[in-house]
This record gives C-alpha cells, structure tokens and sequence, in this order.
C-alpha cells in the first residue's frame, strides 16, 4: 500500500481549489483513491485556506495526519505549515515571492523553491503572460513528479476542464503543467514513489462531495421540488440543484429565508410532490416550528441539516457536531420523525434516497444530519455508489373517493398501523383540511369548538405509533472491527471515517479496538445498542463537539455511559493520530491536560501578531514561567522579526487560561 | 378563455359551521369566497385554501375545498409550495391582519414581486382576534389594546401601497358589510393571471371597538362608481390606497398585466409537478456522475 | 380539614371566568386557599369552558378530583358535567332554559334548578333588566349558601370590583347575590358545610397566576425591557406588564414577530438593561437562533417558554410538558445558559428573580420553563411570597476604561471563572464589538481573515467553564415525603403539585411514597440526582407529555432508568387519582390499557355528534362486540334524541383504535 | 442644535484592516461612515454601529466604536433593543441587500412604521456576497447567479418606494463610487429624527458582473443638482425611486418630519432606560399585590 498526502496552502481567491481538483481527479482517473479537506474561512478573498488531498491506492475514509508535500502559495502558509511537513517530504513555493526559513522545518524535508518566473518563461513567451493563478499549475506538475505518477491524466483532467475554453487555453495549461513537472525531475531525483508500487485497480472513480451526492440521491429517488436559502455548508446542494434544474427538471426555489424554505417545501410536499430542503444549523433554527407541522401534519418532507462550527454564527466554515439536540428537540410537542445521519459518501446517497422513502411510507418529515466535513469534502467513490437504480417506493394514493358509499374521506383515520389513506389535493371527493391544529380523524380540528380528550389521546398514539413500525425496517447499527475488543470507540457522522482508522491503528498497535457508528438517531435501536454497549469493556466517545452530544443521547436511550470522551472542539476534524494518542492516555487514565501546549502558544502568538497588525514579527522562542503576577503560569514568547529575525519583544500568554497577559515591544504595553 | 361552468354556492358547504363569534366579519368573508369559487365554476377538489392561524385563518375548516392551516405567518409560503406541487389547482390564501402584514408580512413581500397566480384574502380586523385582543400593524395611532392600554404608537400600514409597489399586479378591497361588492371582487382577483391582493374590512365584534361596521360603513364608498380605472397609473392608485380618515375606496384600486413566476419557471413548462412521472433520465444521469470523473 | 370543588361550565363569552375570580377571592379573604383550572379552548365565543376552583382549609396544589357543585351555564354543559358531581353534591343551572335529565346524575346528587327569571324578578324590577351574564351572581350567591360560607367577602368583592361602574351597579349585583343566597338556603336546608368549621386563619392572600407572578418578580428584579409578541399561554405576561407599563416604567415591546421579540430583548440586553421576553412553545421555535446568539456573545436575557399541547399550533390552550428537547436543544452548537423550571408560582416567583441574578452575574441567556397550567391557573399565595423586597444583584461593570495604560479592553478576556469583566456600550475606551462569529479575547472574529483553532479552543472553554461554577451555587434538588420509600415519583414543572398531592394519597394507603421534582435542568445536578435516585427503589415519572420527557432527560444525566411511567397527553391536567391508580397498577404489573374506556367511547360519539351537526341526539347505552369485521373489537353506542330519549341509531367505534367504524341513522350510513 | 465638534476621522479607525475583496464597494462605506460621524461629531463611545451577517454586516468590526454584530437579517431588531436600552447613543445600521431586504424586510418594514430614531445604511450589491453569489432580492430579472443559472426570474423590490410607503421619513440613496456624496448623504441620515434608509450602491467586485462600478457611473446623477425638494410631495418622491435604466438618482428623495417612536414611549420620558435606578417604588409595588386580594 502506497499514500501520500499533498497539502496546498493560500488564500482565498488563490484558485487553490481547482487545483486541488485537478490533482485529484488526476489521481482519481489513475485509479488511485483520494479523500481532500478543505480548510477555509468565511472570507471571499485572502484569509488562510488549507487543503489536504491524501492520495492512497486503497480506500482511505479520512485526510489523516501525514503532510508529504505542502505546496505554499504565500508566506504565510509557509509560516503556518511548513513545520507540519514529514520527513522525507518537500516544500514547493514560488521562490520570486517567497522564502522559507530552514528554521521552520523539520529535518530531512527537501525545499523546492521554483522561480515561476524563469520556469514559465518558456510558456509565457509561446502563450503570452502568466497568470498567478495559472501557477498552481506548474505546481501541479512538481507534484506529479514527486507523486511518481505521470502528466497524462492531468493532461486529460485539463483538457476537460478548458474544453469551453478552446484549444489554446489547454495548450497552454498543459504546457505549465510539463513544465513543472520537468523542473522537478530536474532538481528532485527520486520522487517519493515509483509509479508502478501505485496498486491501482485502473477503476475510474468519481471525485465527488457529499452535497453533491445528497443532490443527485434525491433527484434519483424521484424529488421535485427543492427549496433553499444559501448557507455554508448546505449551500452546494442548491448550486448543484439550480446547475442541473434544466436536465433534472426539479423546480429549484431559492427563497427569502429559512422559514420560508421550510414551510414552502412542506407545502410542496402537501401537494403530492417529492420535496426537500437544506440548511446549517443557523438556519435549521428557524426551521424548526415548521418540522412539527410537518409532524402534525404527516406530510413527507426532507429537512438537511448540516452542522458547522457553532454555537450562533460561529465558525461558519469550520466542521463540527454539536446540533444533535437541536435536531432532535426541533419543534414544541412530540410527533413521529426519522432522524438520520449518513457517515460518508456512499452512506450520504443511500441514506437519502431511503429517507424519501420512508417519508413517503410513513407520512413524516426526515432529518438528515450531515457536517461541514461530510458535506464539503470531496473523495472518490465507486460509479456503484452513485446508481441511479434505485428503489423509488411511493404508497398507492386513494384516486377518488365516493363519499356517498363511503362515508366522509378520513385523512387521518385511526389506525393499527398508525398510517392513515391519504388523497393528495386536486382528488375528487376527498376534500379535506391540512392543519396544525389537532385533529379527528377527518381533520376537523379539536383544538377550538370541537375538544375532546379521547379524541386527542387517540390522535396522539395513532401518530406515535409509526414511530415503532418504523424502526422494525431500520438495521441495527453494528459493531465494526474484532468481537471482543479492550476498547470500544462510539461515534457518528463523518467521524466515522477517522475512527476507522484510528481503530486500525490501534489495532495495530496491539490495542484491541472496534468501533460503533450511530446512524439512527429517532426512532433509535436501544435494544441492540444496549446489547452491544453493555459487553464492550472501555466505552470512548469520539465526538467533534464540545460536550460528547451523541455519547449523552446514547446514555438516554440505554443507560451506558461512556468511560471516556474525546472531542475537538477547534473548527478543524480530528486527525487518526490525536485519537489514537488520546485512548492510549485515557488507558493510562491520564486527565486531559487543557493548558496551552507549546505549539498553541506558538499559534496564539501569531493570532495576537496578526490581529494587531503587527504581521512583520514572527513568535520565535518560548518557555514556560511559573505563576509570574498573574495568578496562573505563562508562556513567554519570543518575537522576531520575520526578515531579519532581530528580537523584537515578547508575549506573555497564560498558560491555562490562554489569556494574553503582557505583551511588549519596544516600549512596553500591556495587553 | 373557456367558458365557465358556475356551480350552486351550496356546492362549497363546510363539514361544520363557523366557530366565530356572532356578528364576526369573517362570515361575509367565507360567503364571499364561496360565492366566488361558485362564479368562476371551480371544483371543490380544484380548489385549494390555505391560511394561517387566528380567527380569520380557521376559514379552510368552514368551506368544502382542499385546505392547509398552516402556522401563524406562514400562509404565503406554504401556500407557494402547494401552488408549485400543482398548479392545476386554484390557490386562495386566507388570514388575519397579524398574520399576513405582521409576522407574515416579509413573505407576503417576497411572493408579491414574483407575481405568484395566487389571490390572498386579508381579513383585516386591526386587531389580533384569536389571543384576545393585541394592537396589530393595521391598529390605527391612539388604539387602546390590551397590549396598548395607553394607545398604539407605531403607524399603521398600508397594505396596499406595499402590494403596488411590491408588485401584486391586482390590489383590491373589500369589506364584508358590502358582501355582494366583496364577492365579486374576490371572484376577479380569482381570474387574475398574477398575485392579487384583497384586503379585507372584517370587523371584530369582540375586540375593535373602534373599527365596527358603522364606522366602515359611514366612510367607504365603491370605486366603480366613481369611474376609476385601476389600469391606468400606478401613482394614482397609490393616492387611493392612502384615503382613510374621511373616505376609503372598495374595489379594485390597481390592476396590472404582467408576467407570472409561473411564466418564468422552467419546470412547469411540462405542467403541473405532482403529475410529471418520477421516473428519471438514466442517459443524462449517467453523464453527471461522468462530469465527476 | 374541609374543601370543596365548584365547577362552573358553559361556553366561551359566558363570564365564567368572572364569577370563578368573585368565588375565589371571597374565600381568598375568608381566609382560605384556592386553586382553580380553567380548561378552555382556542376561541373566542361559544365551545366549552370548564373552570373548576378548589377550595380549602389548607394549601392545596392542584385542582384535585372531587367536584362538589356544578353550575352548569348551558345544556351542553349538562351533559358533559353532570356525571361527575360526587355523591353529596349539587347541580346549579337555569331552569328557564337548562334541564337535567336524572339519567345523567350520580345518587345522592341535588339538582337546584334555579328560575333565574322568578329568582330575579324582585332585583329587576328595582335595578332594571338582568343580562345573562349577571345571573351568574345569582348562582354565586346560591353556592356561598352550599358552602356555608355567608355573602360578606362576595359583597365586598363585589364593592370592588365594580367600584368604577357606580353605586347603582354595585347594590344591584349584591342584590342578586343575595337573591342566590336566600333562594339557596330555601331549597336546600343543610348546606355541605358549616362555616365554622372552616379552619381559616384569616390571612388575606393575593389570588394570583403563574404568569402574573412572573411578571411581578421581572419588575421587583429591575426589568426594564419586556418584549412580547402575543402568545397563549405567555400572553398574560405581556398584559400584566402593558397594563402596568405607567406604574412600572419598564419600556413594555409588542413586536412584530417572536423572532424580533428575541433580537430585541438581546439587543436591550447588551444595550445594558435588564430585559425579558416570553412566549409559548412554537413562538420559542422561532427564538431558538436567538438563543445561540445570546449564548455566545455572553448576553444576560431571560426567556421564558410557557409550554401548551402540541405538537405545532396542537391544542393552543391546553396544557402540556412536552418541550423540555426543544428548549434543551435550542439553538446550534454549545453554549452555557440556564434552563430553569419552576414548580409552582411562589416558585415561579423567586426563580424569576433568580434568574436575572444569574443571568447578569454570569453573562448568559435564562430559558425558564412554565406550562399552561403554572401559567395560567391562579392561586392564593401568602403575599410573603411576592415579596419585592428581593436581592437584586449586578456585577460590577467598567466604568471607564483606559487603553493607554491597561492595553485595548478585552471583553471577552480568559479567564479562570470564564466570566470577562464587562463595559456597557457607552463607556468611554472600551469600544468593542459583541457577536454572533466566535472571536478573541478583544471580539476580534476567527471566522474570518484570523483563523486561530487554540483560540477557539480557549474561547470555548472559557465560556463553558461558567456552567460548573453556576452548578455550584444553584441548590440541589431534594426528595420530598418520607426516605425509605417504595415507591419514588419524579416529576417536574407545574406537575409537582398534583404530584404533591398524589404522594400523600398514596401514603395515607400505605403505599410509602416520595417524589423528586426536577428545577434546574441546565446545569444539571447529577451527583445528587444519581445519588437519590439510586437508592429509590420503584422509580415512576409523572409527566403531562407522551414520551416521559423527563425521565428520559435524568436518564441522559444519570443513567438511571425509571421503572414506569405515568403519562397523559390529551390535553387535561393530571389528577391525582390517576396516579394514585397507575401507581397501584404499575405495583401489581398490571400493563397499561390504552384501548378506549367506556367514558371515552361516550365522550368519542358525543364528538362525532357535535361535529357532525347532530347535536340533538345522545348517546345512550353502550356495548362491546368483538371484532366485528372491523379487525377490532367495536363499542357500540346506542343513541338517543336528547329531548324524547328515542332511539335515533348506532354509532360504532373501534376500541383500540378509537376510529369511527359506522354510523347509522335512520338510513344506514358509513362513517 | 447644540454646537457639534468635529473629530478627526482616524478617531475612527478600526483595530484590524477589513478583509473585503479588494475594490469591494463596502470601503467607500466603511469610510463615509467614519466621516459622517466624524462630522457629526459623534464620540466613538456613543457610536452604536450594528449589523446583521454577510461581507458588509462585517463592518462593524472596522470602525473604532461600539458594535454589534448579530444574525443574518436581525439587525433591526437587535438594534432597537440596544437603541431603546440606551437612547443616549446613535445607532447605525449596517448590512447587505440580503441581509436587509430579503430575510430581514419583515423586521425593516415594523422598524420604519414606527419611525424609530435609527439610521440604516443597506450596502446594496444585488448579490448574496458572503454565501459566493447567488440572487438577492435587488437583483435584476435575468441575472445569471450561483443560484439562477438561467437568469433570476423574480422581479426586484423598490427599497426606496418600500422606505417611503412604510414610514420611513428619510430615503436616500448612496453609491461606493460617490464616496463624498455617500458620506454627506449619511451624516445628514444620522442628524434626521426618525427612520433614516440609505440604500447604498456598493459593488461587488467578485460575484456581481452586471452591476459594476462603470454600470453606475454611466447612470447615477445626483439629485441636488437637479433642484429636486424631497419634502415636497411623497409621489414625486416614489417616481425618482423608480428611476433606473437609463438614469439613477443619488441624495436625499425623501424627506419628512414625524414623531418618532421615541417620542411616543412613556418609559423613555425619564431618559436612557439604562441609566434608571433599578430600584423599585415599593407603595405602588404593594398596591399591585393588594390588588389581587
Ligand atoms: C409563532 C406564533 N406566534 C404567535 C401565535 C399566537 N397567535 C395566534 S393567532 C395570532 C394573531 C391573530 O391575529 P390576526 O392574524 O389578525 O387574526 P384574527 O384572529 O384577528 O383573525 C397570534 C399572535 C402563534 N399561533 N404562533
Ligand atoms: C439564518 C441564516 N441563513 C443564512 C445565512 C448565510 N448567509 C450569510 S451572509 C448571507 C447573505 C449575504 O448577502 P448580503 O446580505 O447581501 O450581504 P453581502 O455579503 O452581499 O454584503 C447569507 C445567506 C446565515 N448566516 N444565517
Ligand atoms: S374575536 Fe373578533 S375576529 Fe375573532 S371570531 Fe370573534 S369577532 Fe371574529
Ligand atoms: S465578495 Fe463581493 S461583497 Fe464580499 S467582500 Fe468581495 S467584493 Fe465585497
Ligand atoms: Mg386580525
Ligand atoms: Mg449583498
């Protein structure tokens, strides 16, 4: 097994994405395997992006924690990342422009600083003027060189991507691309990896994200109405949504608000139609009155919630898992739903298209949670996942109802079951009323005139009673990894692809560790859960969130509690390695230690630089003092200045409260 | 334009008679609409009356139609939702003065400047009816409520104003004191191709003290009989829109030919969503997942 | 020990509400105890209104289940009410337009039917014509008759009351009281009671609702912004406080919507003021964003959610305790806030001022959680418990701030207790900015331009350490009733009081029975809970919701299952015979039977009836068949006209579905 | 009018540089802003800036003076709360077109009916900046954007017209590229008693391609120069909000004195709520409980 990972690094606005694409699919098409994440900010231009795209020649379901090459596209990102990259690895930035300190890296990584200037002048002769953006693509062919594989698929990748743009374009990237790559050959001898050690299954696998599998679920499974209202990171399901409007024939609604989307798309749903929305959890928020109408109402609908770094406003471009609850709690009352959370890709698609259906079936609103890591990251997955074979299950609706023969037509008639006869609107002789009020079973209300507490009871249990036919169709979640394992890792959503791995580290490592990913949410499987739970032996929750949401709700379905948690709570997904080293502490029953580690301090120190304007320095030593006035001990960091690396003051950071306690230039200042 | 079929009003008889208070406008109201719906010779199952919640919005629950009673505030957009599931059918929105120019009034904003083909009938009582009496956006400066008890101190709106310049290509009023003038006004913003607003006098026995029928009916007067035509200049509609204190205009103020968001929508182009098939086009899906490649 | 339940129904418009004030505040100052219920519905005139006043010679929580004197205000009430009047007891009604058929009375129930227009005749000619409305005077006066009570504190209350209206008005009502009184004690030799043996101690007590009492306390706590948009059952708030608005002063908001109520109470909140807002469960829906909002920029600000049937609009004006999720879950992401409900008014008053306490001392939003019954239900309160002289603490904030010698103010500093000093807007050098995207120490954003994961790592704790320390101050909640017990009840909310009562019930049978009532939901005191919970051995939750929110919420804290559960979910307050019953029932294992009792089948046609314009029929007698065709054992109901008691056909209803299965008048037709 | 002193505009230098695109027409924003105050001589301490979210609701994080940064589309309310809490402070509202007009019109609408003592200055792209382009509720039909591949197909609101038939009694119109106007046009919006709106032209550099700086310098004229009275005549005013093709104005269009909410509340008669004892009036507070016995 052969991997890599290639980290690109800029601002936004660099085109660090596209390039990140092209590596990708590039990669994809050589039949290799490739999971990218993207770390950015709410910005639109400058800022700090960084992306990772792991390349393996088996399925990889996380970015990991390697750094084989990073490719800097300021200095800044030299700055932040250039430590970070193994030994072994190389560091490709444009020598005209930037500079890389030897004291930054670790040793054994190879600087390749490229003079753009010189290596395109060739191309800029032939072309005419190269862009800066255009550089990433001589970057782009370094890379392939150090990657060991060749240009011919990023040719082709090229080739359709400027295909709109005509011949001269392509030629031209094309021609950057060789030039990079033969600069590298030039200068790096041996690359990382020979092309042949790549065991590619030669099997060409769409590079895809998890919104855009969400998307193309539901337009498989038969959705005809879309609403949204843009939100990061739900917002590419409606971009992929109105691309693609005019083949899919979906109507594509981008409404004033969240409330709106929400209550048009039930609406819509009232009217017969297969219909979804999606938002974050700001949005979600004001969603939620509507999903217990939907509730009331029976009415099948698909609510997306993707989760990102809150709590309010946040970070809004930053991963997390902490909606649950608020998922879960959506809406005053009680009233049947299915709660659902995909773990990758292939889950997303499936999970949606099994959603529709069971909206369908039951008569409910479905809430799908995803996160930012899930829903944005792209990765390779097998054509298969993405069948549009699939089973599009809607129940018979009554066509017409004799009244006279019949009796009055029942919307909501109790029974066994707890699903009623429904005739959409437009049936003859089955007028009803869709309301929010309560309701008999004809949907007369029995919340004014009419009130009745039988009645009432009845409606309720009638409704609740889905809950339970329903959970019979759903698998029970299953433990993954060896039966009897010393530890159990608990987790849900996205981290599900981290926790694989880090399981198979662990193992690996002689700790024996299997693992348990909660998909459903409501009605939940506490039966099964409980059985697998109650024989695990050390219970860890591995959760990106603060609080161990789905470890609590786990605790409220079966009584287990964990016997230990891991969160991240920094914006930024867990990496395999940081949970391997936190069950190995936690079987040491090391306390979590929360003071400011030294690479912390590092970066606070650059954040107060930064954000003071001060961007000309660099942190360069720490060391710890104990107490020091302050109350707690500090860190005390050196500053330099980031051209002469002359000292120039200090920061005082506390190190348990992460507090900037002092800092001091030429004349001192306080903080 | 096919000839209209009229039905008998009886045709649209609710399963339960009206749980408002004896005297309530809404009643006229609720004929009016039944009336209308007979006129334009409408089915009950083509007929689709979604509302809100307060008094006015238990409507749907009174006429013999499909029906939502959706949640206070959000007629407007449920009722966009059902409308684009199936156009096929006719839309008739309903609700309070609280509901639509209060809480509702952004997305009654927003579906006016798309020119949606529906009609909205605003039971405009300047009062919140159903939670007991609260000052609403139609209170007049000076209305002791019981959430105002030293008088209201926000300047009412002015509902049809904001739907002229918002974009409802048809503004009316009415009052349900003049029942029959209401019907028939109902009845054309029904036929109108756009979105056409009726605001409603609906007095609240119970609540208003201030705006009762007498006090309607000593200031409104019928603008068809005046010679007024609602066609010709949108500035001089709005100058009718701000008659109050003395004289208030009934009928229709504005009325404006111009293209639907249905018009503009690709997906209807194949008709009505609910009836198009759900099978897909494997050729064209396969090329997506190809575009991914 | 003496008591006694009058129930006045009739419908909407009746003012019975009024009479129900006049009974009550007449024993209020004859020194005795009240506590009435009002089941009502969503409209305005007509339907059933159901009030029933408890009084006592002891504090009373709860509005029991006896009913010693009916005054039935229409014949519907008749047939609703009639039965349920206890042995002993007494029918009140007009007989110019009322009659009780005997069929419908328990034995050894006194119909009083009153001629109102002979009983009246002598006042009328007098005073003038008497509307309807005050007929009820007369039937109060007849019920001070029955309860041995004489007409001194009516006539005072009445004095009162109409003190605006005039002389004229006043001698008129206690005319016709008297009327009632004298005509009464014709009729009816031996009243329930004597007055003696009423062990009032003469203390006058305020007569008060929940809602009132939390509006009270906000003003004794310094509030000085109340926004609202009107809500059953919150409304009352926003009434009390408009009408007081002149005596208060407090700046009293109705807005346009709840989300505006929300924004602008956290608005006024950070402007520097004390400020409240209060709404019902689908108001709160539309706050939650809010919420999270308040929660990360550390603002104090206080929302009350008053709970009513759902879900969705549900049963506007009935009561429920259903969300406890929505309000635990409100909002996105993690943040720390006060989720605090109290028990009964006295309670809900000083939690009230409470929260604004902790709400400023530790920076953060308070959601207090009433339901419709604490809400909206008045009770005789010792006036002690209102008292305003209540401790009204703020924190310290800066007054100035230099940045010259103290460096940039940091709103948001690192602290070890997590709570940041805090300048009001307006004070001069410390200008900040107060938002929703995470931030630094100075709220300078992360999300943007300056990513910094350690620093969001510090800002996350800092926030969430404020939890343990507010923990640490809140006081545990305690068993009540003996400590070894058999039986443990857990409860919460407005559900403390029947419960109360339910215990002592349930000791005097010998059932040894102790109950926990749960105040502080967020945070959570889970050693103590665990502790107590432990060692209860049969643990029941009581709970006015379906799926026992509550017990599964202590479950999420502590582990600890109950072992059943009582639930009720139709609208209608728990009494406390009902838990007496399923207690005993759950002791003998006996499993619950949700299929419909023979008073629900009655109840059930009677709505078929009503809502099926025939409400000039009854039913009659009824009988199981089983099966019957339907899949389902059926009830079947006879029915009768209610003027000639002939037959008029057969209604069938399934009895554990409770749907209609056929209908037959003259000819047959299905349902 | 007590005697302003002026301050210099670097009081108002924010802690860290904005990170808008380059070009972005929010700096001419940013920078009137910082004038007008200047001007208006308005210490940052009692400077309230508050926005909602979007690129230009980041404003507030530029300016040297107290601000609020709240929810996409709740900055008016969040502002009257914080505006009513401490009358003794100006508030300026800041945002996008979003922000404002689409999720948040319903909040702006209740704001200007009540004349509150605020002034709101919308950075009106005609595009969602921050979520990377889509339609916001001033674009033109037949813009292309993220979210309308095939051109937008709903009609833009008039913010100007909507101003002026709300309640607002200051409407005016700003543009990025006449930063000296923009800035004037602001300080006399912050000097106005009652709802001040400065719908404010302020390019997108990067998502919107239509309406470009060139796009407006070829069209905006400024009102002023024309003689154009905005107190004259509420319909001449509506007419120059509906300019917009060939030729568009810039300045004040409407202008008119009212009474302001302010004026109206009673709990604001004795000052700024916030600087009132939190003491209670303990005789009255025992009438009120006497009351209920
Ligand atoms: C989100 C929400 N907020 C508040 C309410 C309570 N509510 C019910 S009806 C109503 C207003 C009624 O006034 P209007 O819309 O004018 O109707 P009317 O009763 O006067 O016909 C309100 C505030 C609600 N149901 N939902
Ligand atoms: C409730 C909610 N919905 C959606 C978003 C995502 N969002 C952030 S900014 C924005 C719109 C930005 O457009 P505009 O207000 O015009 O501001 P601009 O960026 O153009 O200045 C949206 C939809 C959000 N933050 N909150
Ligand atoms: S309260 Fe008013 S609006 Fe409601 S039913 Fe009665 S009269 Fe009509
Ligand atoms: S995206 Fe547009 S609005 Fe946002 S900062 Fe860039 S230019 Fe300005
Ligand atoms: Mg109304
Ligand atoms: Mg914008």
């Amino acid at each position: 097994m052969q991997e890599v990972t290639i980290g690109i690094a800029g601002a936004a606005g660099d085109g660090l994405d596209k390039s990140g694409d092209t590596l990708a699919r590039s990669c994809g098409r050589f039949g290799l395997h490739v999971y990218a994440y993207n770390s950015y900010q709410s910005i639109i231009r400058g800022g700090h992006i960084w992306l990772r795209v792991r390349i393996s020649d088996r399925k990889v379901t996380c970015h990991g924690d390697k750094l084989g090459v990073l490719v800097a596209l300021n200095q800044d990102s030299i700055e932040r990342h250039a430590r970070e990259v193994d030994e072994g690895g190389f560091i490709l930035f444009n020598s005209d422009r930037i500079k890389c300190e030897e004291s930054l890296i670790k040793k054994g990584v190879t600087l390749l600083p490229i003079s753009m200037k010189e290596v395109t002048e060739e191309v800029a002769k032939k072309y005419g003027p190269v862009k800066p953006i255009m550089q990433n693509t001589v970057a782009m062919g370094a890379v392939m060189w150090l990657m060991g594989l060749g240009t011919e698929q990023t040719e082709e990748v090229l080739t359709d991507t400027f295909s709109a743009k005509g011949k001269e374009v392509i030629d031209m990237n094309v021609a950057l691309l060789e030039a990079g790559y033969e600069y590298a050959k030039k200068i790096v001898s041996k690359p990382i990896f020979v092309a042949g050690k790549w065991e590619s299954d030669k099997k060409r696998r769409p590079f895809i994200t998890g919104n855009e599998a969400i998307a193309m679920a539901a337009y498989a499974a038969g959705c005809k109405f879309y609403a949204a209202y843009p939100m990061t990171p739900a917002s590419t399901i409606l971009h992929w949504m109105a691309t693609n409007a005019k083949k899919t024939g979906i109507l594509v609604k981008q409404c004033e608000d969240e409330i709106s989307v929400a209550n048009m798309a039930i609406g819509a749903g009232i009217g017969g139609v297969r219909s979804m929305c999606a938002t974050a959890g700001g949005g979600f928020a004001l969603m939620t009155e509507a999903v217990g109408m939907a509730g009331i109402m029976e009415v099948p609908v698909i609510f997306v919630e993707v989760q990102r770094g809150g709590p309010s406003t946040g970070l809004p471009t930053k991963t997390e898992q902490a909606d649950l609850f608020q998922v879960f709690g959506a809406s005053q009352g009680e009233f049947p739903r299915l709660i659902v959370a995909p773990r990758d890709i292939a889950d997303a698609y499936a999970s949606t298209v099994e959603s529709f259906n069971l909206a369908d079936k039951y008569q409910l609103p479905v809430l799908m949670m995803s996160d930012l890591l899930l829903s944005e990251h792209p990765e390779t997955v097998d054509a298969e996942a993405l069948s549009c074979d699939v089973k599009v299950e809607r129940p018979e609706y009554i066509k017409e109802w004799d009244a006279e023969k019949n009796g009055k037509f029942k919307r909501y008639k109790f029974t066994e079951s707890g699903i009623s006869p429904r005739a959409l609107p437009g049936t003859p002789g089955a007028c009803h009323v869709t309301a929010s009020d309560d309701h008999d079973e004809r949907g007369i209300l029995i919340s004014d005139m009419f009130t009745s507490p039988p009645v009432r009871r009845k409606i309720m249990e009638k409704r609740m009673t889905k809950v339970a036919n329903m959970l019979k169709e759903l698998p029970a979640p299953k433990l993954e990894g060896p039966a009897n394992a010393d530890v159990t890792l608990l987790c849900w959503g996205s981290t599900w692809g981290v926790v694989r791995e880090a399981a198979e580290l662990l193992n690996e490592k002689g700790i024996k560790t299997n693992f348990l990913c909660i998909k459903y949410i409501a009605p939940f499987h506490t039966k099964e859960v409980t059985e697998i739970l109650s024989k695990s032996k050390k219970k860890i929750s591995v959760e990106v969130n603060f609080t161990s949401v789905m470890a609590q709700f786990v605790k409220m379905q079966t009584g287990v509690s964990m016997d230990g948690h891991i969160t991240k709570y920094d914006g930024e997904p867990l990496e395999p390695k940081m949970i391997v080293e936190e069950v190995e502490a936690q079987l040491a029953s090391k306390t979590k230690d929360l003071s400011v580690s030294e690479a912390e301090a590092m970066e606070m120190a650059y954040h107060y630089l930064r954000t003071h304007a001060l961007e000309k320095l660099r942190p360069s030593t720490l060391k710890v003092h104990s107490k020091n006035g302050s109350g707690e001990p500090v860190w005390e960091i050196e500053l330099a200045e980031r051209i002469t690396n002359k000292s120039a003051g200090t920061i005082k950071i506390g190190s348990n409260t992460g507090s900037v306690i002092e800092f001091k230039q030429e004349s001192p200042v306080n903080a | 334009m096919a000839t209209v079929t009229e039905l008998p009003v009886e045709t649209f008889k609710g399963p339960v008679d009206p749980d408002w208070c004896p005297g309530c406008g809404d009643f006229g109201v609720l004929k009016s609409i039944q009336e209308a719906a007979a006129k334009n010779g409408i089915k009950p199952e083509n007929l689709m009356v979604v509302s809100g919640i307060g008094c006015s919005s238990n409507l749907p629950g009174f006429i013999n139609s499909y029906g939502v009673h959706s949640l206070h505030g959000r007629s407007v957009p449920v009722a966009t939702g059902v409308h684009l599931a199936n156009t096929d059918m006719k839309v008739v929105i309903v609700g309070g003065d609280g509901d639509g120019y209060g809480i509702g009034v952004g997305h009654l904003i927003h579906a006016m400047r798309r020119n949606l083909d529906v009609t909205y009938v605003v039971m405009d009582n300047q009062i919140y009816g159903l939670t007991t009496g609260q000052t609403s956006p139609t209170s007049g400066i000076g209305h002791k409520t019981k959430s105002t008890p030293l008088g209201n101190i926000e300047n009412p709106i002015n509902p049809l104003a904001l739907a002229m310049i918002s974009g409802a290509t048809f503004v009316a009023r009415g009052f349900s004191g003049e029942q029959k003038l209401l019907a028939d006004t109902i009845a054309a913003a029904m036929m109108h191709k756009g979105f056409s607003l009726v605001d409603t006098f609906s007095p609240c026995v119970t609540y208003n003290k201030i705006n009762t029928y007498p006090w309607f009916k000593e200031r409104v007067y019928k603008l068809e009989d005046t010679g007024f035509d609602p066609t010709e200049n949108l500035y001089k509609s709005l100058e009718k829109s701000y008659e109050w204190d003395e004289k208030i205009p009934l009928g229709i103020l504005y009325k404006h030919e111009m293209p639907t968001y249905e018009d503009g929508e690709l997906a209807l182009k194949k008709g009505a969503l609910v009836k198009q098939s759900l099978e897909i086009d494997k050729a064209m899906y396969k090329s997506l997942v190809d575009e991914l490649i």
